[in-house]
């Protein structure tokens, strides 16, 4: 009963926050210069007062903001995101073909930061003052400076124009025409690339975050305790240390696994990826109103939801939490 | 009727190359099969051409709609869905017969109402269509194949206006009576092409497959067509370069990677397919207010500005630094005309002469890549240094139409196409009745001439090629005096592609029109 | 009993060599630390069935050997010289594995802490059960079976349900329960217990020492009993060995330290420890009273949001008293109790729900603004914890000056002003110009009294105002707040959890439980009669009382 | 003295150390060695590090000369990156104290507000606000404090929540100093030391937002940066590697310098984790 009413709690909390989010957003676009009119005037090389005026009317731009405002979240509140006029469909459509590679990507990306960089902030802190743990620190102190688009074109040129082990870009092999398992391999090839350049920079945050985490955390009593039972080095590490010490961990990554959503646009970018990202900075580009609202919307619920389920791992992880909210 | 091709020894230097590789091609005769893999960039809005008129969508789309007609390098008109045509001596009557046999992508049998149907809809809804049509009183179809335009007085280039771009056909039994903007067909459009619309992973590919039941025997050769979406050049350049993509057409590679693509072994370039389109870089100069009001200032613009470098640097030696208004493609082009010289020390001069007090004037950049940011540079610095203060305002494609259309600019790049005849293309920017906020593709400069007014007007119906090209030289003549803006470089559209594909373009309208006779070598 | 296993811890002595012996041993500190050797050439034995106290106060190095024994010495801290011998082997020399092995398995430890020495995310009984698996013993069922039986061993009230209990779950004493159940887990011959209590209430204290008590005689094993506390070294050893700046400064069997201490420190420590006399019979100059604190109530509420189910904690229930001038009058209570929110709402650092809290006969519920502050000003608070109560960043005659600054006096002259008050509270003048961190915690606390003085006050109240200090170092606090109240006519509400404390300083007491006032007379009828059962079971707690009284009975007769 | 002793122990802090000096050296002397615009076509392009004297680092695409835009770029990068953040420290610092102290509904209030700009991906955000104020230095600075200070804020909050309760807060309360005098002269100062550990990693993540704001055509259209750099020389990358990998390490290296010597504050201001590591 008390977890119904904590669940319903959040899920209002989340729903006025996207509301907010929603009308915040309506005018910050709608405060940029030009409208989706010029940007097709633009692109069709040729218009006139005519065509721009139509175009207007047809989006609905013709008509006072507050009245545009309310017609636009009265349809959300039906779960209609409107209609992308530029791309000629409904905004949820696009949106819901995009987001299945988005989520792969990051999804993938998140994965492989999270275990390397677990892994490489364990072994670092077993390792402190030894060289190993130095090199580990160096590396992803590296990595966690060099720019990730800058990472993004070397990993091009030296893994497929150079090597030509891996794909450049894309999805899937154009016209390979592969079906399940085939499929299934063949995406994952390309997303190699693209996962491993957008998760090198969250890996070094994690494998520094794991390391001081860990360290802090192996000066506390409990750990003197085990170390007094005579438990094995290793064992204290695993069960004692590292458990605590991912704590903080759970909480940065969920806010992160929701930021990457919508950050990967530069990975999007290089390696061509039909993601939502991309997405959205070319419906900034082009002014397209109704999907550059809706993509911030779901980017939205998407931090909204992955900060929902950081609570529930949190709350299986340290079960001090559950008994303060019971 | 072949009034423009009738002028002599007005060739570019694209129709040459046209000219000399062409017979080359032709010796071989076209195998069957075959898949084209085609870089697209920025990946088409949507590909209901009647619709969306942006590059991109124009280049997927050839492939899948046509126009009565389509054009070779000289302009001339050449039969697509009308097999011949008749122009009245009057020059008042134009009329067109139409190919037999031709069906739409569903099957559906087009016909004269098709056309006439198509005709009312690209005026409800394309702006340039609107304009090429200006002329036109009436059109009706006789019978199913026959189609006749009535002008109001003779338009010597209404003859241009039937490329696939500017009129194509629309199925009527498809979109009459309905929203055109909503109908479910504008996800799966229906032509008469060569190929059809096979699907879309928005983001990634386009397919067309080839239309079996296409009009003209054996055509296309071509199986299917993918249309790869890469967003980034970079990765463009290295698709092309592990064999991924075939075809790199204008535009989706950068200037700088033109050299390398194009010499890798088994790599073709070639700069046709753009005569018709004929694209011109220009910087808008703001005629109404600030320092570049004064005409001293503006010729001040020209001499400051190296186009040379810009042309060998940023083009890689591509295109051709013009010498006025007029492309010196275009038939009416003045070869008299002397081009402005670099020379800082002559700008300078004439800033002093008209007291320029180092008021800052701003610059915007044209939003459309790395050449076109690259080369605001080089026009800043060159502007610098003979000491005109800019200020760059970088905006995106919305801001810089905006800030064009409102007239808030100093000094802004674009580019327009000038078509085949100075009518379409040029007068639009010169003459004063076509000042007007709201469009950047009109006079945006407010440059306003009452005697350029006139010979615009009066050259547009003249019938007489002599008498016309007298007023062509006046105008030119008139304006390169008056530099209502800056014409910086006749603009050149290379496509690289691999050696085995032939036939690739054959019009004045390039991939545009569509990969009908194209074939690869096996 | 204690005679049994005196005997018994006797006999083994005689028959076999000791169990551990420590010679020669020195340990090196740091570079930077503020002396070379944590211990410095230290010799001491302990034998089989045998409870050894190790005395000192903070900083002595008490615990130095006992982790040096363990392996678990921190970084920094190497052995300079010298043996430890477990059963003759040189446990010093044992590589990290052998240590291991002796670790949990025969010798085991128990700490300070209760509340951090268990990890917080795993169940208590895989907590033992890991002891087994630390050394391969058992199968997993067995293991928890043998948990179970520890935790039974060790009286936990429900074991079944502390076998699956998160550690936050427990109290202190029970936690600490959960440790000496796994450090017996495998029935080591040597216990080391770390200031096992010191975090602990007083009456669960005298739980846990008899708990040590008991399993030490049933089992036979030897202790390590680190301790500061005389008290609690009455209480439970057999010898006693005492030390200050890493030296044993004396050693012997405990009946013999107590009564005839030799080296001046011992007897000091001795003496410091307050409450060794009942309190003599003061003035309580029925004067009319400076505070009265009527209806009293307050309940914390946890409101986490709207979201989280309320529960409600009642810290004070109906508290009513009043304080004379001149009086000091102690608070006396357990953790729980309500007695520091008592403290802080009359201060005004919380507010009641009710009630009624006035100074000079002017409720200052009723006050606003202005008003308000002037009154409250006459109230000052001196603060438990000397490392928290000054802020590291600004120095100390500042943080003495900016209350009278605060009040619109200029800046020199309460700056002048501070420097007096620290000679009044027995510092060097010149240490207004330095910070915090440059002074020990008595100095500290001496600093804070100062602040608390600045404002010319009329009420002090000292919440738990030595507790976090050396027995010796209390002892000069507590006569420092005597001598002020005297001099500056003070009025005092002294706050404290040790009746021994309070009995030194006390006029009148209040015994406070779960938000109620118990008890309430003057501080020499309550430890000589004492009338309610809460209040009995609080001084039997008092460790070392009992044996005092066995061995002194003069003494009490005497009062 | 201590503090400065704590510092110097940690050799990486000191290599930090010395690289942002030298980066700063640098940035400072921009100026003097290269007086011209750095924007200045003076040679032929593309030519290699080396190979005509005078010319140590080559020319890019357009002839302009790779170390002038080097030197000039080291200014715009600590500019932006030191600016933008103390824009983020005078949003978040305030926010989190007001939070903190005052707890109950206006902290409510004021987490909710930071809450609402963490839901909104970052980098989007900042996509978005440079692309509405239309590119330019100022534009910039402002979308990276907007989207980096809710941490400060965060953290901010964090640590008056802890330290209100010290005693040596509530000492100063019941002496009567005003809200303002606790916030800003008791608690303020002792949140420095995280608050000065954070601001130099948001000095480099500044740097790093800049550049990929760049690398996307959303830098200052007039000012030479190292970002700007990179994404120029994206598409000549096959021709002229050292075009990207020049600016690439320079940012490297800084963003680099600037984390080491945030660890070296980390170890020297909280002298108890230092010993762990």
């Amino acid at each position: 009963m008390p977890y119904l009413s904590l669940i319903l709690g959040r899920i209002g909390k989340a729903v006025i926050v996207l509301l907010a989010i929603l009308v915040f957003n309506f005018f910050l676009i709608h405060a940029a210069p030009g409208d989706p009119a010029a940007v097709m005037a633009g692109e069709a090389g040729a218009a006139d007062e005519q065509f721009l005026e139509d175009l207007r009317e047809r989006f609905g731009l013709d008509q006072p903001l507050p009245v545009q405002l309310w017609r636009y979240m009265s349809g959300v509140l039906q779960l209609d995101f409107g209609y992308s006029y530029r791309q000629q469909m409904p905004v949820l459509d696009l949106i819901l073909d995009r987001l299945p590679a988005t989520l792969m990507l990051t999804g993938a990306a998140f994965v492989i930061s999270l275990a390397l960089g677990i892994l490489a902030g364990t072994l670092a802190a077993m390792r402190v003052k030894r060289p190993s743990g130095s090199i580990i620190m160096g590396l992803s102190l590296l990595f966690y400076a060099t720019p990730l688009y800058w990472v993004a074109m070397m990993a091009v040129l030296i893994f497929s124009v150079v090597l030509d082990w891996l794909p450049a870009y894309g999805y899937a092999t154009v016209g390979a025409g592969y079906t399940g398992l085939a499929h299934a391999g063949d995406v994952a090839v390309h997303l190699i690339l693209p996962a491993l350049t957008l998760g090198l920079f969250f890996m070094a945050v994690y494998t520094r975050m794991t390391r001081t985490s860990m360290l802090s955390v192996s000066q506390q009593d409990f750990v003197k305790t085990a170390r007094a039972k005579g438990l094995a080095p290793g064992v204290i590490q695993r069960r004692h240390i590292l458990r605590n010490a991912l704590l903080p961990i759970i909480t940065l990554a969920g806010l992160q696994a929701g930021q990457m959503v919508g950050g990967a646009v530069l990975t999007e970018t290089v390696f061509a990826w039909p993601g939502i990202g991309r997405l959205m900075y070319e419906a900034l580009m082009q002014r397209d109103y109704n999907l550059l609202l809706g993509i911030f919307f779901f980017c939205a619920l998407l931090v909204i939801l992955f900060n929902m389920l950081t609570d529930v791992i949190y709350r299986l992880a340290d079960p001090r939490i559950k008994q303060s909210a019971a | 009727m072949t009034l423009l091709s009738s002028v002599p020894g007005r060739l570019s230097v694209a129709t040459l190359l046209v000219t000399l590789t062409a017979p080359v091609l032709a010796q071989e005769t076209p195998q069957s099969g075959g898949v084209a893999n085609v870089a697209i960039q920025p990946e088409p809005p949507g590909l209901m051409l009647p619709l969306v008129q942006n590059a991109p969508t124009q280049r997927v789309a050839g492939n899948i709609f046509e126009g009565l007609l389509r054009y070779d390098a000289d302009l001339d008109p050449m039969p697509q869905l009308a097999e011949s045509w008749e122009i009245s001596d009057d020059g008042l009557t134009y009329t067109f017969h139409l190919h037999p046999d031709v069906t739409w992508h569903d099957s559906e049998p087009f016909s004269a109402e098709d056309v006439l149907f198509s005709v009312d809809f690209m005026r409800e809804t394309n702006p340039r269509t609107r304009a090429a049509l200006d002329h036109v009183a009436d059109v009706t179809a006789p019978d199913d194949a026959t189609v006749v335009f009535t002008l109001d007085q003779p338009f010597p280039a209404f003859i241009q206006a039937f490329e696939v771009g500017t009129l194509p056909m629309v199925p009527k039994h498809i979109y009459e009576g309905t929203d055109y903007y909503n109908n479910p067909a504008n996800r799966h459009p229906i032509g008469t092409g060569p190929f059809e619309f096979a699907k879309w992973d928005r983001g990634s590919v386009i397919e067309l497959d080839k239309n079996p039941d296409y009009y003209e025997d054996g055509k296309p050769y071509l199986d299917k067509i993918y249309w790869h979406v890469i967003p980034d050049a970079a990765s463009r350049a290295a698709a092309y370069e592990n064999g991924t993509l075939d075809i790199m057409p204008a535009g989706s590679v950068e200037n700088f990677d033109i050299p390398r693509l194009s010499e890798m072994e088994g790599s073709c370039m070639t700069e046709a397919g753009n005569e018709y389109f004929n694209p011109f870089a220009m910087l808008w100069l703001n005629n109404r207010e600030g320092p570049t009001a004064d005409k001293r200032f503006r010729q001040a613009v020209m001499y400051a500005l190296d186009r040379d470098f810009a042309k060998n640097v940023l083009w890689n030696g591509l295109g051709q630094v013009p010498s006025g208004p007029f492309t010196s493609s275009l038939a009416a082009h003045d070869d008299d005309l002397e081009p402005y010289p670099h020379d800082p020390d002559r700008a300078e001069e004439l800033l002093d002469e008209m007291g320029y007090d180092g008021e800052p004037v701003r610059l915007l950049p044209l939003p459309y890549g790395e050449t076109w940011t690259r080369w605001s540079e080089a026009v800043r610095q060159n502007l610098e240094d003979v000491g005109i203060h800019v200020e760059t305002e970088s905006t995106d494609v919305a801001g810089w139409n905006q800030k064009i259309s409102d007239w808030d600019y100093d000094i802004a790049f674009t580019y327009l196409f000038q078509y085949g005849d100075p009518s379409l293309g040029i007068a639009r920017t010169y003459v004063s009745d076509n000042i007007a906020k709201g469009s950047p593709w009109n006079n945006v400069e407010g440059y306003e001439n009452p005697r350029v007014d006139e010979l615009f007007e009066a050259a547009a119906v003249e019938n007489d090629p002599d008498k016309r090209q007298a007023m062509y030289d006046e105008l030119q003549q008139i304006l390169h005096e008056d530099v209502p803006l800056a014409w910086i470089m006749e603009l050149a559209q290379p496509t690289i592609y691999r050696c085995n594909v032939h036939d690739l373009i054959t019009t004045g309208i390039g991939l545009n029109d569509g990969f009908k006779n194209a074939w690869i070598e096996q | 009993m204690s005679e049994l296993s005196r005997n018994e811890g006797a006999s083994a002595d005689a028959s076999n060599a000791p169990l551990l012996r420590i010679e020669r041993l020195a340990l090196s500190l740091p570079e930077g630390a503020d002396r070379l050797y944590a211990v410095d050439n230290i010799n001491y034995e302990l034998n089989a069935g045998e409870i050894l106290c190790v005395v000192g106060e903070s900083g002595s190095g008490k615990s130095m050997t006992a982790n040096a024994v363990m392996g678990l010495l921190p970084q920094g801290v190497n052995v300079a010289q010298g043996r430890a011998l477990f059963h003759g082997q040189d446990v010093l020399a044992l590589s990290e594995i052998e240590h291991r092995e002796l670790r949990g398995q025969r010798i085991g430890m128990i700490f300070q802490e209760p509340m951090t020495a268990l990890n917080p995310l795993m169940r208590v009984g895989e907590q033992i059960a890991e002891v087994f698996e630390a050394h391969g013993l058992l199968t997993s069922k067995a293991r928890r079976e043998r948990a179970l039986a520890l935790l039974e061993e060790v009286r936990l009230p429900d074991p079944q349900a502390a076998l699956r209990a998160y550690p936050f779950e427990l109290s202190g004493g029970q936690r600490q329960r959960v440790m000496i159940a796994m450090a017996l887990a495998l029935e080591p011959e040597l216990l080391i217990a770390d200031e096992p209590t010191t975090a602990l209430d007083v009456t669960t204290q005298a739980q846990i020492l008899h708990l040590v008590k008991d399993l030490q005689t049933r089992r036979g094993m030897a202790v390590m009993f680190i301790t500061h506390d005389f008290g609690v070294v009455a209480e439970i050893a057999d010898r006693v060995c005492v030390m200050r700046m890493g030296k044993i400064v004396e050693m012997g069997e405990a009946r013999d330290v107590l009564e005839r201490p030799q080296h001046d420190y011992t007897r000091a420590l001795i003496e410091a420890i307050p409450g060794d006399a009942v309190p003599p019979t003061r003035d309580a100059g029925d004067t009319k009273p400076l505070l009265s604190v009527s209806g009293l109530d307050k309940v914390y509420r946890s409101s986490g949001g709207w979201f989280q189910p309320k529960r409600e904690v009642v810290a004070l229930d109906g508290i009513e008293f009043s304080l004379g001038r001149g009086e000091t009058l102690g608070i006396v209570g357990e953790s729980g109790s309500g007695k520091s929110t008592l403290g802080r709402c009359i201060v005004g650092l919380n507010t009641p729900d009710s009630g009624e809290i006035s100074l000079n006969g002017v409720d200052l519920r009723a006050l606003e603004g202005r008003e308000l502050r002037e009154h409250r000003q006459r109230i000052q608070m001196v603060f438990q914890d000397p490392y928290a109560s000054l802020n590291p960043r600004i120095k100390v005659g500042m943080a003495i000056a900016q209350g009278p600054i605060a009040n619109g006096v200029p800046k020199a002259r309460a700056l002048e002003q501070a420097r007096e008050l620290l000679a009044t509270v027995g510092l060097d003048a010149s240490a207004a110009e330095r910070f915090p961190h440059e002074f020990s915690g008595g100095q500290r606390q001496r600093i804070g009294i100062a602040r608390a003085l600045a404002l010319d006050p009329e009420l002090i109240v000292a919440d738990e105002a030595v507790s976090a200090l050396d027995v010796s170092i209390q002892a000069q606090v507590l006569a420092l707040l005597d001598r002020l109240k005297q001099e500056l006519e003070l009025s005092l509400l002294f706050i404290t959890h040790d009746l021994r404390v309070a009995a030194q300083i006390c006029d009148r007491l209040i015994v406070m439980q779960k938000g109620r006032i118990v008890e309430h007379g003057s501080a020499r009828e309550i430890f000589l009669s004492p009338q309610h059962a809460y209040t009995r079971e609080l001084l039997e707690a008092i460790p070392g009382r009992q044996d005092r009284r066995e061995t002194a009975p003069a003494a009490v007769g005497a009062i | 003295m201590n503090f400065f002793k704590r510092f110097a122990q940690n050799r990486g802090a000191l290599v930090g150390l010395i690289i942002l000096a030298l980066v700063v050296l640098l940035a400072l002397l921009a100026p003097f060695l290269y007086p011209d615009s750095p924007w200045r076509m003076v040679q032929r392009p593309f030519l290699a590090p080396g190979e005509i004297a005078g010319f140590p680092l080559g020319t890019d695409t357009m002839g302009r000369d790779v170390a002038a835009g080097l030197a000039h770029g080291a200014w715009v990068s600590l500019l932006i990156g030191l600016i933008s953040t103390v824009v983020a420290l005078a949003i978040g610092v305030p926010l989190g104290a007001l939070a903190g102290y005052f707890g109950g509904k206006i902290d409510d209030a004021l987490m909710r507000f930071t809450e609402f700009f963490q839901t909104i991906p970052n980098f989007a955000l900042a996509i978005v606000l440079v692309a509405i104020l239309e590119p330019s230095t100022v534009s910039i600075v402002l979308a990276i404090a907007i989207v980096s200070w809710p941490p400060v804020a965060r953290l901010v909050r964090g640590e008056f929540l802890s330290i209100k309760h010290r005693e040596y807060v509530e000492a100063a309360r019941l002496v009567g100093q005003t809200h303002r005098d606790i916030i800003i002269k008791q608690i303020l100062p002792n949140t420095l030391s995280p608050v000065i550990v954070l601001a130099s990693l948001m000095v480099a993540t500044a740097i790093l937002l800049e550049s990929s704001l760049s690398f996307l055509g959303l830098g200052d259209p007039d000012t030479m940066s190292w970002g700007y750099m990179i994404g120029a020389a994206r598409t000549v990358m096959r021709q002229a590697w050292w075009l990207s990998v020049i600016p690439g390490v320079a940012i490297l290296l800084t963003v680099l310098a600037l984390n080491l010597v945030g660890e070296g504050l980390d170890d020297a201001l909280n002298p108890q984790l230092a010993r762990a590591r």
